[in-house]
């Protein structure tokens, strides 16, 4: 019987073919849906932290300047992470035994630091400048979202460069008055554009693009 | 340290109380062990340069996962934050602090101001304050962090090899000097070399008053002997002298390289340089070189003469008695040159420089003294001054009587403070024997090294940036030298601290000995505020010794000259190593891998022959011989240079090192183990074997003739008066507009460079600035052998003319950011394109490896990282790379960029401000370290820019411009000032 | 079913004699014999020893392939001798080879189909196998001389959180789309042709599973009129885009080098020296693939004399262009009166590396000169010899023109020599031995004769034509 | 003794004359639903079994959308999506864009033209009637079949097969599609 496949197997065959032919195009996809994922940028995942610490307490709650502890924000590239004294300005006071806040204390009885894990961490290979984008009016919430809204802090934008690039090519979209930097929350009123526009031209803001403005 | 110490940083940008030394000392905590948490603390917040998570990082992309690219930044490894837990005052995390110091460069300090991150020394300039260097470097200060942060250097307190603690070592001292107090110290000695520092000066004296029978000895291998016996004849005590080029119409160098190295070359650099420019370069000086082998400064002469080390001595002679000074030797050997430069001389008296090298007879020294004062120099361009020394000394004798007391036994206590005698002692005197005879033999130093080797103790020294001191500069100024971070090392202390122990334990700290003495000497009313202001300019105000005028002896040419050598055979002289030194940098990476000016050797020194003599010993470039001295041999390989004298060799000092650590052991010969007390600088009779097996010399520039193209510009200043725009258009260059795309315009600021090839004198500072601030990594001698060296900015050194006696021509190469780069142009995944302002950007992160780019430079400026290229691993390393910078992995094209990181550090700091870009806000790394400022940088879309006005002059012109690439970086035609007499019609 | 003793040589006895046309196929073969010939080599008859000797050897050096190429991946591309100035060594210069002579194939199949030359049909079929494994090792090439290979895939545009795509103006992003377009089509091209005869396989062969695979590899073909009829048509089509397509393809690897600036590559001339020099590479790799497999699998009255001769004339025709070239060049870079054009010249001639020139002059020009003779062309061994010769000098060309315009280009002060390390030819040999394994693949396993082509040779295959017995 | 599972009357020859006679002959009777089937292209039988060619109609229009993505795609990226200076060149340098244009061109009208030979003849079919008959599976090798399927509106078991003895075939049998 030279009929070597039975009548199915043409159907079977096709179906095979578009099958396989699919499923590259599908795996493409879910590669590219991966790396745009928040999984990816690590975004929105809480960190842990040495010590619960809860920007929703401090800042939503207590209302503290969000430079009251990030004190170089304004002046350098780096916005630092507040040294143990500054906790201690306030709990050698307020919850002065409390053991959740124990680290701190022993951090500043040691002298060794307290272990934060990063949260906002772009690759070595990007130098961002803080100073020079608070100065601008980009609001803190801008890259840092609803941080009085964080129990535990966690990255709120996916940091990529493409990302970067939006603002980058659209100031206009997201600068701020400079009063409004700090401000949680900030309602952009309904005409930004053309509010963007005007601050632009009094901030003197350019939208650099060129590859050397972030990678050296 | 406790309490009671660590005082005032004083930033050079504010005077601030004297605080923040719980900075200093919670630094020096971690600074004890190095774990690599502590160097995240400190990586971390200097914002971008976390090495260790930049590590993990590129290893991750390395490791190549597919993901890693497609986002270009994979998932961030997790990084920790360790802030401080009691910030020290006015430290902003991200923005680096400036202190001022001092750099010990050729035994006489150079004013530097020193770049810190968050306590990490990463970056040394000049103190535009200080006469020695007015804010340019040598590139011996520039390298001084590779010393620093050596990790090779000796961690603790060892004897015979075994761990000892401090007190220890106390217990052991009392032992050893016990039986000698009684007898007034007799016995116990002390070894140092040349010392400058009024503070280490006075401890010695007040050890020596405790030990009154005690004795000190000197010896600096590569010291001032012979300017020393001169002056001793000549004024009958030792004097200091210095130069003041800046009024020097005519400069007569016998032998002496003293733009490019040896004291005060920066300064004389500038000064030279400055002068050569006078008037539009129209006013130019005129220098004449008479030398025994081709250095920098001969390259640069006007007219250069090649005579073996002897023969100076003659010439020195026949000059003298052209210039009628009684005891000149009338020959008429060198008739044609010492008639003619006579004559110039006497045409510009007072206004003239004779100046020798250090490494020359007494007698030629003895002759320059006379001739300066024939010609009334003395006072205007020639400055003596009492010694910068603190007890000048004729150093051979003091060995030789040390060595001959140890031998006899008669001392059973040496203290060797600093310095390595074994290694470079006069052969003949066999130090290391003799140290065998003494009981009790200590040695500090930065390194474990030969010396240490051979004493009972070894101390390990702290570096001059890790604890306080002073030194005196060329001229007598004195700075105060301030740490900039506490020392890496436990175990290691100061001299004068230990000093300070040795007279009562357990002593102070060197910050109370430094300040206690100046408290004593500065005489000034208000101390605390003399104080803080010497240390925050980095100098003592007008600390500089007073000018002496003297008369120079009657006999003293004649007594000179009748000691000067006449032997027909094969000479041969030594000098001591343009970057090695005495061998004291041997372990320093940067200096290794420098290339040397006239060979662009690296990694070795060389015994350097004249083409002829080569040709007549049979021997081609790189031949392995064996070099015979008086029964004495060494194995070196042979370097045929042009401009060599013939039938005389010249070997450079310092190399050879057995016990220096990673970097230095094997690399080169030792010449010291030919070198004798009777032949220091030179000595006759040698001879050559050749070896069989090859040993190949690693130089990053293997053609040094120009084949005829149009790469350096020069011709003679005469020639540029009568016709100014002599300057020719390139061949083929097409016209500015002649293009069917249209030029892009660049509106804001259009970043360009301009180089006077007139001022450039191959010093090589501005190579070893830009490795500092660029993070370039060392790649060893087998890959420069592979050409694959990193150095982004090079300095090309070209011969002209006959090979015998060739001009030499300096071309320092960046990036020329071209306009049309067409490197951009080529690569597959724009990893390389320009900038809105200008600048040729290349992105490391975006590079994926093509070498398309560098294929299709003309220039060659491309670097590429063929292997891992950079250090990973070695932490101290770590601490000295620039945060501002990328580091480059395996794989990766780099290259110039104008220091980018400056630009835009610059831009952001206006832009905070509300203003421009001033012009020379921001200067390049090689501009800054740059001595004769031959590299101007700026914007030259600004016109009352200096980049804008030296490219509108004449002599400008674009390497290369017929390609029609559009660099931004352009190059000022050479000129030189030949005499008109040395022209063969000239009337003699 | 060979053809009998004696007329093989009678044949043999013709085909040495100029003055007689030469058949393309032997008198005596048959739709019968001519299915049978080619179906037992892969269905039923023993595998020679020559098979497997071959295999062996492509099999070794494929081992030292992925040695290599797994040290240089782990090390970093430092293992080979390239510095800066020649930033490319070895690696291009295998690319340019392996793609120029991968030309040969296509060139057969479709300039030939498209100029009706009948005789191309008994060699188009192993010709473009060759020419597809030709492409794949070329094609690996650059991805390893990449200093990170594994993000290569950085040169295709496609949508990424970077917003950074290649540049277009680059020839080597030209390259890889002329590399990969050329590669995908020539495949299908081989492939479509090779359905009737997978067909056949199955139809002839007698194990089940064989049948089965090679029922599922031919899709199901059964020859009816109307499948031919598009089958016929899509090859012509195929034929006519591959035309240009072959062309441009080593024009535009010929881009990489002229669109540089570098003197003795940036050159109008060479996209036509370049195609003509692939066409001679590759024509000399069909000869010394093709007089082998006929001894060996005795395909005498497929592969006669009449292709060694057209092949050896082609050879002839296209190093002659090289020559011409050869001698334009010094013509044109002393013409232009470009000072560093007339460097290269002299130093491609006298410079350290003058023994690449020469050996160029004379591996591709002096000696290939032997093709003029009759007698070369058509007995096996000389055409042998001449095609190893051709393929060494058509090497040597390209390594000439890579380093000794990248080692003394305008700044003397970077002037260097390259030298090759280890890996180097490591990397070169195991080239070979991937392609080496591949062809052996395909010669057992698949048709390398494409017999419904053969078939429409025979006299009486046109109706009308006279009686198969 | 035709019945449902019949595909239809196959003769076979072993000469291509005797198998364009016969379709032709076939054809002259009225026979419309027939094939031929043969180990290698015969032109004339295509006047005699008419299809129609839709082959360079597909490569065409594959060509065509090649031409039109490349460009498109070159002129987004380069200038629109993120224009970049690159070596002071225009942001739409078009001649830099033709080789790439080519590239694609080439590349779609070739695949299309490829799928259109496997999609119009309806592969992959590896079960096909005709593969019952032992003796096909000579189609491939040496001999030729012509095939009257019983689709055809005057196909009758016994005429058909009558008048295709007449054809002097090698054989003729009934098929069918069990």
């Amino acid at each position: 019987m030279p009929q070597y496949f039975a009548r199915s197997a043409n159907t079977i065959y096709r179906l095979v073919l578009f099958a396989s032919a699919g499923s590259v195009v599908v795996v493409a996809c879910l590669g590219y849906l991966i790396v745009r994922s928040p999984y990816e940028s690590m975004q929105n995942v809480p960190r842990e932290q040495p010590i619960p610490f809860s920007h929703e307490h401090h800042v939503g709650g207590l209302g503290i300047d969000c430079r009251y502890c990030h004190t170089t924000v304004e002046t350098s590239a780096f916005a630092n992470v507040p040294p143990t004294k500054v906790c201690m300005n306030c709990h050698s006071q307020m919850w002065a035994t409390s053991p959740t806040l124990e680290p701190v204390r022993e951090s500043y009885r040691s002298g060794r630091s307290i272990e934060w894990t990063r949260v906002n961490d772009l690759p070595d290979f990007v130098y961002f400048n803080h100073s020079i984008h608070v100065h601008k009016g980009i609001g803190c919430e801008t890259c840092h979202g609803r941080v009085d809204k964080m129990p535990l802090t966690w990255q709120a934008q996916p940091l990529t460069m493409e990302w970067c690039l939006n603002c980058h090519r659209h100031p206009e979209r997201y600068v701020r008055p400079r009063d409004q930097v700090v401000t949680m929350g900030y309602k952009y009123p309904p005409n930004q554009l053309e509010v963007g526009r005007k601050l632009m031209t009094e901030y003197h803001i350019q939208s650099l693009t060129s590859c050397s403005n972030c990678h050296r | 340290m406790n309490e009671t110490v660590q005082p005032g940083f004083v930033p050079i940008e504010a005077l601030t109380g004297p605080r923040g030394r719980e900075y200093w000392r919670s630094l020096d905590d971690r600074d004890a062990a190095y774990t690599p948490e502590e160097n995240e603390q400190f990586s971390e917040e200097g914002v971008a340069v976390s090495e260790a998570s930049r590590r993990r990082f590129l290893s991750l992309m390395a490791g190549s996962l597919a993901l890693a690219g497609v986002t270009g930044c994979t998932r961030q490894p997790t990084e920790t934050i360790l802030p401080y837990v009691d910030p020290p005052e006015n430290v902003i995390p991200g923005k680096p602090k400036y202190y001022a110091t001092a750099a010990p460069v050729n035994g006489v300090a150079e004013g530097v101001i020193v770049e810190s991150h968050l306590g990490r020394p990463t970056k040394v300039e000049g103190n535009p304050d200080h006469p020695a260097n007015l804010g340019a470097t040598s590139v011996h200060s520039q390298a001084c962090l590779m010393d620093l942060y050596d990790p090779d250097r000796s961690r603790e307190i060892l004897k015979l090899g075994v761990p000892q603690t401090w007190d220890a070592f106390q217990i052991a001292w009392e032992h050893a000097i016990g039986p000698l107090a009684a007898r007034n110290g007799a016995g116990f000695r002390i070894l140092t070399e040349t010392i400058v520092s009024p503070t280490l000066g006075a401890q010695i004296q007040a050890l020596l008053k405790k030990y009154p029978g005690a004795q000190w000895h000197q010896y600096d291998p590569a010291g001032s002997h012979s300017a020393r016996a001169a002056s001793m004849a000549a004024f009958g005590k030792s004097i200091n002298t210095y130069y003041n080029f800046a009024t020097a119409d005519i400069v007569l160098s016998l032998d002496a390289d003293f733009l490019a190295c040896g004291r005060a070359s920066t300064r004389y650099a500038h000064d030279f340089a400055a002068r050569r420019r006078q008037g539009d370069r129209l006013d130019m000086n005129r220098l004449y070189v008479v030398e025994s082998t081709m250095t920098a400064t001969g390259g640069k002469a006007d007219h250069r003469l090649g005579l073996p080390y002897s023969q100076i001595e003659a010439f020195a002679a026949e000059l003298a008695s052209q210039l009628s000074i009684p005891g000149g030797a009338s020959g008429s050997q060198y008739g044609f040159w010492t008639t003619r430069v006579a004559r110039d001389l006497q045409a510009h008296k007072g206004a003239s420089v004779v100046i020798t090298g250090e490494h020359q007879s007494p007698a030629v020294h003895a002759y320059v003294h006379a001739i300066n004062e024939t010609l009334g120099n003395v006072g205007k361009t020639v400055i003596y001054t009492a010694p910068l020394e603190e007890q000048p000394v004729d150093q051979i004798a003091s060995l030789r009587q040390l060595v001959d007391d140890m031998k006899a036994g008669r001392v059973e206590v040496l203290l060797i403070l600093g310095g390595n005698p074994v290694y470079n002692a006069p052969v003949d005197f066999q130090f290391a024997d003799a140290l065998n005879h003494v009981k009790t033999s200590i040695h500090t130093g930065l390194h474990f090294n030969e010396t240490a080797l051979k004493t009972t103790w070894h101390l390990p020294e702290t570096h001059f940036l890790e604890d306080w001191g002073d030194a005196r500069a060329f001229d007598g100024t004195v700075s105060i030298t301030q740490p900039l971070i506490a020392p890496l090392y436990d175990g290691s202390h100061s001299q004068l601290q230990l000093l300070d122990a040795l007279i009562a334990f357990p002593g102070r700290t060197p910050y109370e000995i430094v300040r206690s003495y100046w408290g004593a000497n500065s005489g000034a009313g208000n101390f605390e505020q003399w104080w803080r202001k010497s240390v925050h300019d980095g100098m003592i105000a007008n600390s500089a010794l007073p000018a002496i005028t003297l008369a120079v002896a009657k006999n003293v040419v004649r007594t000179a000259a009748a000691a000067a050598p006449n032997d027909s055979s094969m000479e041969i002289s030594f000098r001591p190593d343009v970057y090695m030194y005495d061998g004291r940098f041997a372990n320093n990476m940067w200096l290794q891998e420098l290339p040397h000016p006239m060979t662009k050797l690296t990694w070795d020194n060389a015994i350097y022959l004249s083409p002829n003599t080569a040709a007549h010993l049979g021997f081609e470039n790189q031949q392995h011989v064996e070099l015979q001295l008086h029964g004495r041999t060494v194995w070196g390989s042979v370097w045929i240079l042009p401009g060599q004298p013939d039938s005389t060799a010249t070997v450079e000092l310092g190399w050879g090192r057995w016990h220096s650590g990673r970097a230095g052991n094997g690399a080169g010969f030792n010449a010291y183990a030919v070198r004798t007390s009777d032949a220091l600088w030179s000595a006759n009779g040698v001879q050559f074997r050749k070896l069989a097996n090859p040993y190949p010399l690693a130089s990053t520039q293997m053609q040094q003739y120009m084949e005829g193209r149009q790469v350096i510009i020069e011709n003679t200043v005469d020639y540029y008066k009568r016709n100014p725009g002599f300057v020719p258009k390139a061949e083929h260059e097409p016209e500015e507009n002649l293009t069917l795309y249209p030029h892009w315009d660049y509106r804001g600021y259009a970043w360009s460079m301009n180089i006077d090839l007139t001022a450039c004198v191959n010093c090589q500072a501005c190579v070893v600035a830009c490795q500092a601030e660029n993070n370039i990594a060392v790649v060893g001698k087998e890959q420069v052998l592979a050409r694959r060296a990193m150095h982004w900015l090079r300095i090309d050194t070209y011969y002209k003319g006959v090979p015998g006696n060739p001009t030499a021509h300096y071309a320092p190469i960046p990036c020329m950011q071209c306009e049309n780069a067409p490197c951009e142009l080529v690569c597959p995944v724009q990893a390389t394109n320009h900038s809105k302002d200008g600048l040729n950007d290349m992105i490391y992160n975006r590079c994926v490896g093509t070498r398309y780019c560098s294929n299709n430079c003309p220039w060659k400026v491309r670097r590429f990282n063929f292997l891992l290229f950079q250090d990973w691993t070695t932490e101290t390393w770590k601490m000295q790379r620039n945060p501002d910078v990328s580091v480059r992995s395996r794989g990766v094209m780099e290259k110039c960029t104008y220091c980018v990181q400056r630009i835009r550090e610059a831009e952001i700091t206006s832009q905070d401000e509300n203003r421009f870009i001033r012009d020379g806000e921001v200067k390049t790394a090689c501009q800054q370290a740059c001595p004769t400022q031959a590299i101007v940088f700026g914007d030259k879309n600004n016109p009352n820019n200096r980049v804008s006005k030296l490219k509108a002059e004449k002599l400008n012109y674009h390497m290369f411009a017929e390609l029609n690439t559009r660099p931004r970086t352009s190059y000022l035609a050479e000129l030189r000032n030949p005499n008109p007499e040395f022209e063969p019609g000239a009337a003699s | 079913m060979m053809a009998p003793v004696e007329e093989r040589q009678r044949h043999a006895a013709r085909e040495l004699d100029p003055n007689n046309p030469l058949p393309v196929v032997a008198p005596s073969t048959t739709f019968e014999t001519v299915s049978e010939q080619i179906s037992s080599i892969v269905l039923t008859r023993k595998t020679p020893l020559f098979w497997w000797c071959c295999f062996g050897f492509g099999i070794f050096l494929l081992i030292w392939f992925a040695i290599a190429v797994t040290y240089l991946l782990g090390k970093g591309v430092g293992i080979w001798g390239i510095e800066i100035p020649n930033g490319w060594g070895f690696a291009i210069t295998n690319f340019v080879w392996w793609i120029g002579i991968g030309h040969a194939g296509t060139l057969i199949s479709a300039i030939l189909l498209l100029l009706n030359q009948s005789w191309r049909n008994s060699i188009n079929r192993f010709a473009e196998a060759m020419t597809i494994f030709a492409v794949m090792c070329a094609g690996l090439f650059p991805l390893l001389h990449l200093g990170r290979s594994w993000i290569f895939y950085w040169v295709f545009p496609y949508p990424n959180t970077m917003t950074v795509q290649p540049n277009f103006r680059s020839p080597l992003v030209w390259d890889v789309f002329a590399v990969s377009t050329y590669f995908t089509i020539s495949v299908l091209f081989w492939y479509l042709g090779m359905i009737p005869d997978l067909a056949m396989f199955r139809d002839r062969a007698v194990e089940r599973w064989k049948k089965a695979i090679y029922g599922i590899m031919c899709f199901g073909w059964r020859g009816a009129s109307h499948e031919w009829k598009w089958h016929q048509s899509a090859s012509l089509l195929l034929a006519g885009l591959a035309t240009p397509l072959v062309l441009s393809v080593h024009t535009v690897v010929s881009f990489d080098f002229t669109i540089a600036i570098l003197p003795g590559w940036h050159s109008t001339i060479f996209p036509p020296y370049f195609v003509a020099g692939a066409i001679y590479s590759g024509f000399a790799m069909v000869v010394v693939l093709a007089i082998p497999l006929r001894s060996v699998y005795g395909l005498h009255n497929l592969l006669t004399v009449r292709h060694l001769n057209n092949c050896g004339k082609l050879m002839l025709a296209t190093g002659l262009v090289l020559a011409y070239t050869y001698c334009i060049e010094p013509f044109t870079a002393w013409y232009s009166g470009n000072e560093f054009e007339m460097a290269v010249v002299r130093n491609r001639a006298f410079g350290p590396q003058a023994w690449s020139f020469w050996g160029v002059i004379l591996l591709n020009v002096i000696i290939p000169q032997g093709l003029w003779f009759y007698k070369v062309r058509v007995k096996p061994q000389p055409l042998f010899f001449m095609g190893c010769v051709v393929l060494v000098g058509m090497w040597l060309e390209r390594y000439m023109i890579i380093v000794t315009s990248l080692g003394r280009d305008f700044l003397p002060s970077s002037w260097a020599t390259f030298v090759a390390t280890f890996w180097d030819n490591a990397t070169l040999y195991g080239s070979v031995g991937l392609f080496i394994t591949l062809f052996m693949l395909f010669v057992r396993f698949l048709p390398m004769v494409p017999v419904a082509e053969v078939r429409e040779l025979l006299p009486f295959s046109k109706p009308g034509g006279g009686t198969e017995k | 003794m035709s019945d449902a599972s019949t595909y239809g009357m196959v003769a076979e020859f072993d000469d291509p004359t005797k198998l364009v006679e016969a379709a032709r002959e076939m054809r002259k009777l009225g026979y419309r639903k027939m094939e031929a089937y043969s180990p290698y292209p015969i032109k004339d039988l295509h006047e005699i079994i008419p299809v129609i060619n839709w082959v360079p109609a597909i490569c065409f229009l594959g060509g065509l959308s090649g031409s039109i993505i490349a460009w498109s795609m070159e002129y987004y990226i380069a200038a629109i999506d993120y224009p970049i200076n690159v070596g002071g060149r225009p942001l739409y340098s078009w001649p830099s864009f033709i080789p790439i244009l080519f590239e694609l061109t080439v590349l779609l009208a070739g695949c299309s033209a490829f799928f259109a030979v496997l999609g119009l003849s309806g592969f992959p079919r590896v079960h096909f009637p005709l593969f019952n008959l032992p003796q096909f599976a000579d189609a491939t090798s040496s001999r030729m079949f012509l095939c009257i399927e019983k689709t055809d509106p005057i196909y009758d078991s016994d005429l058909t097969a009558k008048f295709m003895r007449e054809l002097e075939p090698v054989g003729v049998w009934e098929v069918s599609d069990e």
